[in-house]
């Protein structure tokens, strides 16, 4: 695998210096941060960019016709078109939000209020998010669709049968689901629940919070209908988010939020609304973040998508290996296809417990549910431990995890 | 500001046996009161019950699920507080609760093992674990005082 | 007024040297920045703030038992507090959204569509900014309240016998207004609207993005039951605004947006939610950007509102009195009380070619209906130039503004 | 990246010529199509309204409110026009976003006084004050296009 790694150019040392954070210590320990998909790590270049914006081309956007305000929407919209190139989507089609969270609930409202009807049923999985669960709990209580829980086998993949099964009255219109579980690792066969789903009538959304940092994503070979990301965990700032949706979707959908921006025109009595993707866009947006977001998606493309994901396999492989070697300890999940996500549980030891031992020796790895309570509580857990991996992380790092939690058992012992 | 832990800091041995083998853990057969605390935020869940001996705690008992401090801090409570008044036991409770937000011991002879606790301070995120015990305790005796008027 | 303003202390070249943008230069000319109301430029305090974040302190907050996520967290809610002091509020009334729009609509949503019943109405002026207009106009459409449009007086004050007439048949619950109009300038009267709309059994909703940034506030003195502001015009980064509520109000309302960390506990079946102000901020927040906000307060507050306040009173009235020399001009609104946005027209220029020619020189000022298209055309426009003033800007400027609109008209001569 | 701009570089003496008094302003009595654009953003908003002489555009009307830039990029339209085929408008209207957008004046002899508004460029938020009148030209085209088969 490091040959392979090599052969493609990745220097993980080089990387690592394009982070100032890792240079920190922590309780007087070199820094091992395994909680990257709770939230990566921001590369020179991504705070460069917003540094700049704020020192040298800040204005608001859209409306100025000066030349600040006119520099800072050149790159408020040319981070637009990148994040375009990166999905392979048009730049109408994509909706800058805050985060997946709120693209999830954007089309809850949006298109689950007018093209959804009572009575219509959503699936989703077991193993989703809190964000892909809980607004479509609320449209049910609020709207009258009906929720299914589509079920994932003991592997921790997608029960096809059961899912075929939640589908079989034709009352399904929308299939929302995860890309790749944050708890089990799992990526979903995408292309064929897309095709699956456009086989009985539905539109399929894919949640790709994680997904999106681990490979390329084009949502025209997947043929998505709505695909969300979150820019900080693809090593972006916080409070900038993406909803794709196609052109033609977003077009018939309402307004979600109103007020300056998302307009058309505006009179006392009556406002009409602005084409997609400005339609979505009320009030200020988070300028400086999506530039932001935008240098991290240079940041990611100079590295490479196939080098990213041959290096976040590499890791995977490696820290399912040595963490089997620890007696008591279970790794959640066990698909076929799984990104750089590992949760597991220590017999008699409690996840916080792990975490906070773990932390004394300078190793950041989360535990509690994950915003997954209900898939942690069908794996038959209250909390899990999870060491998740990024562009940055060695395998020297996952060393340093086996060693920390061989220390936790000595503690426990 | 922070110096290089030694990793038994915060776990000392007391935490870890009350954790490994708790003195109070179960449930009283014959109680006055009884109160569930629980963090949705972890899972942890602590159900207190208590039995009165005129005006002062005559036993207690938990179950507790969750991790070693949050045991041990239901367990050490338990010590703690049998044979107090109410009055007592508020007291405490707010000691208890103000040392795992400042770091600071009491000085208070009362207080005992509870110190074995105070290096959860420095771990913001697990103050509810060592809090929560006292939390359901302070629900439990909210109850007694009730019904008795 | 300068010996008022020289015995508090406040001097503007310190304060300009704070602000790394007003170095640069535009069209070769030394920038002139007007436009602050749009959008303020951001001192090195909040630069400093986030990159320090993001260089040494950052990963995900709340759900996270390692140090970073720790320090993280301290950092996020320790600007909640600084938030609750600058408005006088309790942190637990503090919610952190993307904008003073979001702020509204979750307000129109969350409150407008359970304690507002249909045939309720609501009031906002013609004064208002789009962001309190339609979102009232959308929640009027899909839950059949009415809404009112108070009027204003010629001098472009709010016309109470208009209020009260709006008021007379006790059907209003709500009356939703700008603190400040970003048009006219125009403080409205809050504490006696409060108390005229709570004599109604009515609560007030104060738009406080303008205001906010030129007053000091106090929600309690004033009793406002919801008041809400962006960051990015008070200095602070984009992506980040504020609502405050009552507390007993956010209680009683239902979340706005679903996700992780506003549920107290989720299963596949059913969520409760947890307590304000969680319940209303879903999925990852705007971290580096909340953090940045309480940079920004910090730094205004170091200033100090009396100075801020007395600086832009001196401004606006040098500004007035040097622009009614100028033949054709039109200063619109006067207002008694009013802050420092000037909108003006000019006899035989559109706006737009205002802003341009002042550009070419500079300067920059917005043009068009300032996202209030109906008072706009209210006053008999289609679009006006306006030039706006932040703690950074001089007397000089101003002049300088002169001096181009003189040179605008000869090119129109 | 900018050069130190003559504030003239832009309100070009034809510009505010055709500004102040343009020679196509108001409505024809007679007219084949006519169509409407208008920029929400600013409120500019043109009416042209256009005459056929066989294959070729005879007259043309334009009544414009908004900024010196959309009068006499209306006007200048007009001159440019009148006389030509639908399709060598087509070609004019293309050469002429194309100007706009990226700032270099075409070389074709068709194209005359239109030169004038190459400076817009430099000023991506006025670009639709200067293609506005073109919009609505195409839409008027359009329509007469449909309407005569
Ligand atoms: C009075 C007023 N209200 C609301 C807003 C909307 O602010 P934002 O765009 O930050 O949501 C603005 C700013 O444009 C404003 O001036
Ligand atoms: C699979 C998945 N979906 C959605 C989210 C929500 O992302 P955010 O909190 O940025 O909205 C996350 C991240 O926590 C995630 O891992």
């Amino acid at each position: 695998m490091s040959v392979a790694i090599e052969r493609i150019g990745f220097d993980v040392e080089r990387i690592r210096a394009d982070f100032p954070i890792l240079a920190e210590r922590v309780h007087g320990r070199k820094l091992v941060f395994l909680d990257s998909a709770a939230s990566a790590q921001k590369p020179r270049a991504v705070i460069d960019a917003m540094v700049r914006t704020m020192e040298t081309r800040y204005a608001n956007v859209h409306r100025g016709l000066h030349w600040m305000s006119e520099r800072c929407s050149d790159d408020y919209e040319g981070a637009r078109d990148k994040v375009a190139a990166f999905l392979n989507a048009a730049r109408e089609e994509i909706v800058f939000v805050r985060n997946a969270t709120e693209a999830i609930n954007l089309v809850a409202h949006s298109y689950g209020r007018t093209v959804l009807q009572p009575g219509d049923a959503v699936v989703v999985s077991e193993m989703e998010h809190h964000a892909n669960l809980v607004p479509w709990q609320m449209l049910r209580d609020s709207h009258g669709i009906e929720l299914r829980i589509a079920k994932i086998t003991e592997a921790g993949e997608l029960d096809f049968h059961d899912l075929e099964r939640n589908f079989a009255d034709g009352r399904v219109r929308l299939l929302a689901i995860t890309h790749m579980s944050n708890v089990l690792g799992t990526y979903t066969p995408v292309e064929r629940l897309a095709a699956f789903a456009h086989a009985y009538g539905a539109r399929i959304l894919l949640d790709g919070a994680q997904a999106a940092v681990h490979r390329a994503v084009d949502v025209r070979a997947i043929d998505a209908d709505f695909y969300v990301f979150s820019g900080h965990k693809l090593y972006g700032p916080s409070g900038i988010g993406v909803l794709y949706g196609k052109r033609e979707l977003l077009e018939a959908m309402p307004p979600f939020l109103g007020g300056g921006d998302m307009i058309r025109s505006v009179s006392y009595e009556k406002s009409s609304w602005a084409e997609p993707p400005y339609r979505f866009e009320a009030g200020t947006p988070a300028i400086i973040e999506t530039i932001g977001l935008g240098a991290a998606i240079d940041y990611v493309n100079a590295i490479g998508f196939e080098a990213i994901a041959a290096h976040e396999r590499s890791l995977t492989d490696h820290a399912l290996a040595v963490l089997s070697d620890i007696d008591g300890l279970h790794v959640l999940g066990r698909a076929q296809d799984r990104g750089g996500v590992v949760a597991f549980t220590l017999d008699g030891v409690h996840a916080h417990d792990v975490a906070t031992l773990l932390d004394k020796q300078g190793i950041a790895v989360r535990a509690g549910h994950h915003c997954a309570e209900p898939l942690t509580r069908r794996l038959g857990q209250d909390s899990t431990a999870r060491a998740s991996f990024g562009v940055y992380t060695t395998h020297g790092e996952i060393d340093a995890l086996v060693s920390g939690l061989r220390r936790v058992k000595q503690v426990f012992g | 500001m922070q110096d290089v832990a030694s990793i038994e800091d915060l776990y000392q041995n007391l935490i870890m046996e009350r954790a490994r083998a708790p003195c109070h853990a179960g449930s009283l057969a014959a109680f006055d009161a009884e109160a569930e605390g629980d963090n949705p935020m972890c899972g942890d869940r602590v159900h207190v019950r208590i039995r009165r001996d005129r005006n002062r705690i005559g036993a207690l008992s938990h179950e507790t699920r969750g991790c070693a401090i949050c045991i041990s801090a239901a367990d050490l409570m338990g010590d703690a507080v049998i044979g107090k008044s109410q009055d007592e036991i508020g007291e405490l409770a707010d000691a208890f609760e103000t040392m795992i937000a400042t770091g600071n011991t009491p000085d208070r002879p009362d207080f005992a093992d509870l110190r074995a606790l105070s290096g959860v301070h420095t771990y913001r995120s697990r103050h509810r674990c060592a809090t929560l015990p006292w939390q359901a305790l302070r629900a439990a005796l909210g109850k007694t005082e009730h019904r008795h008027g």
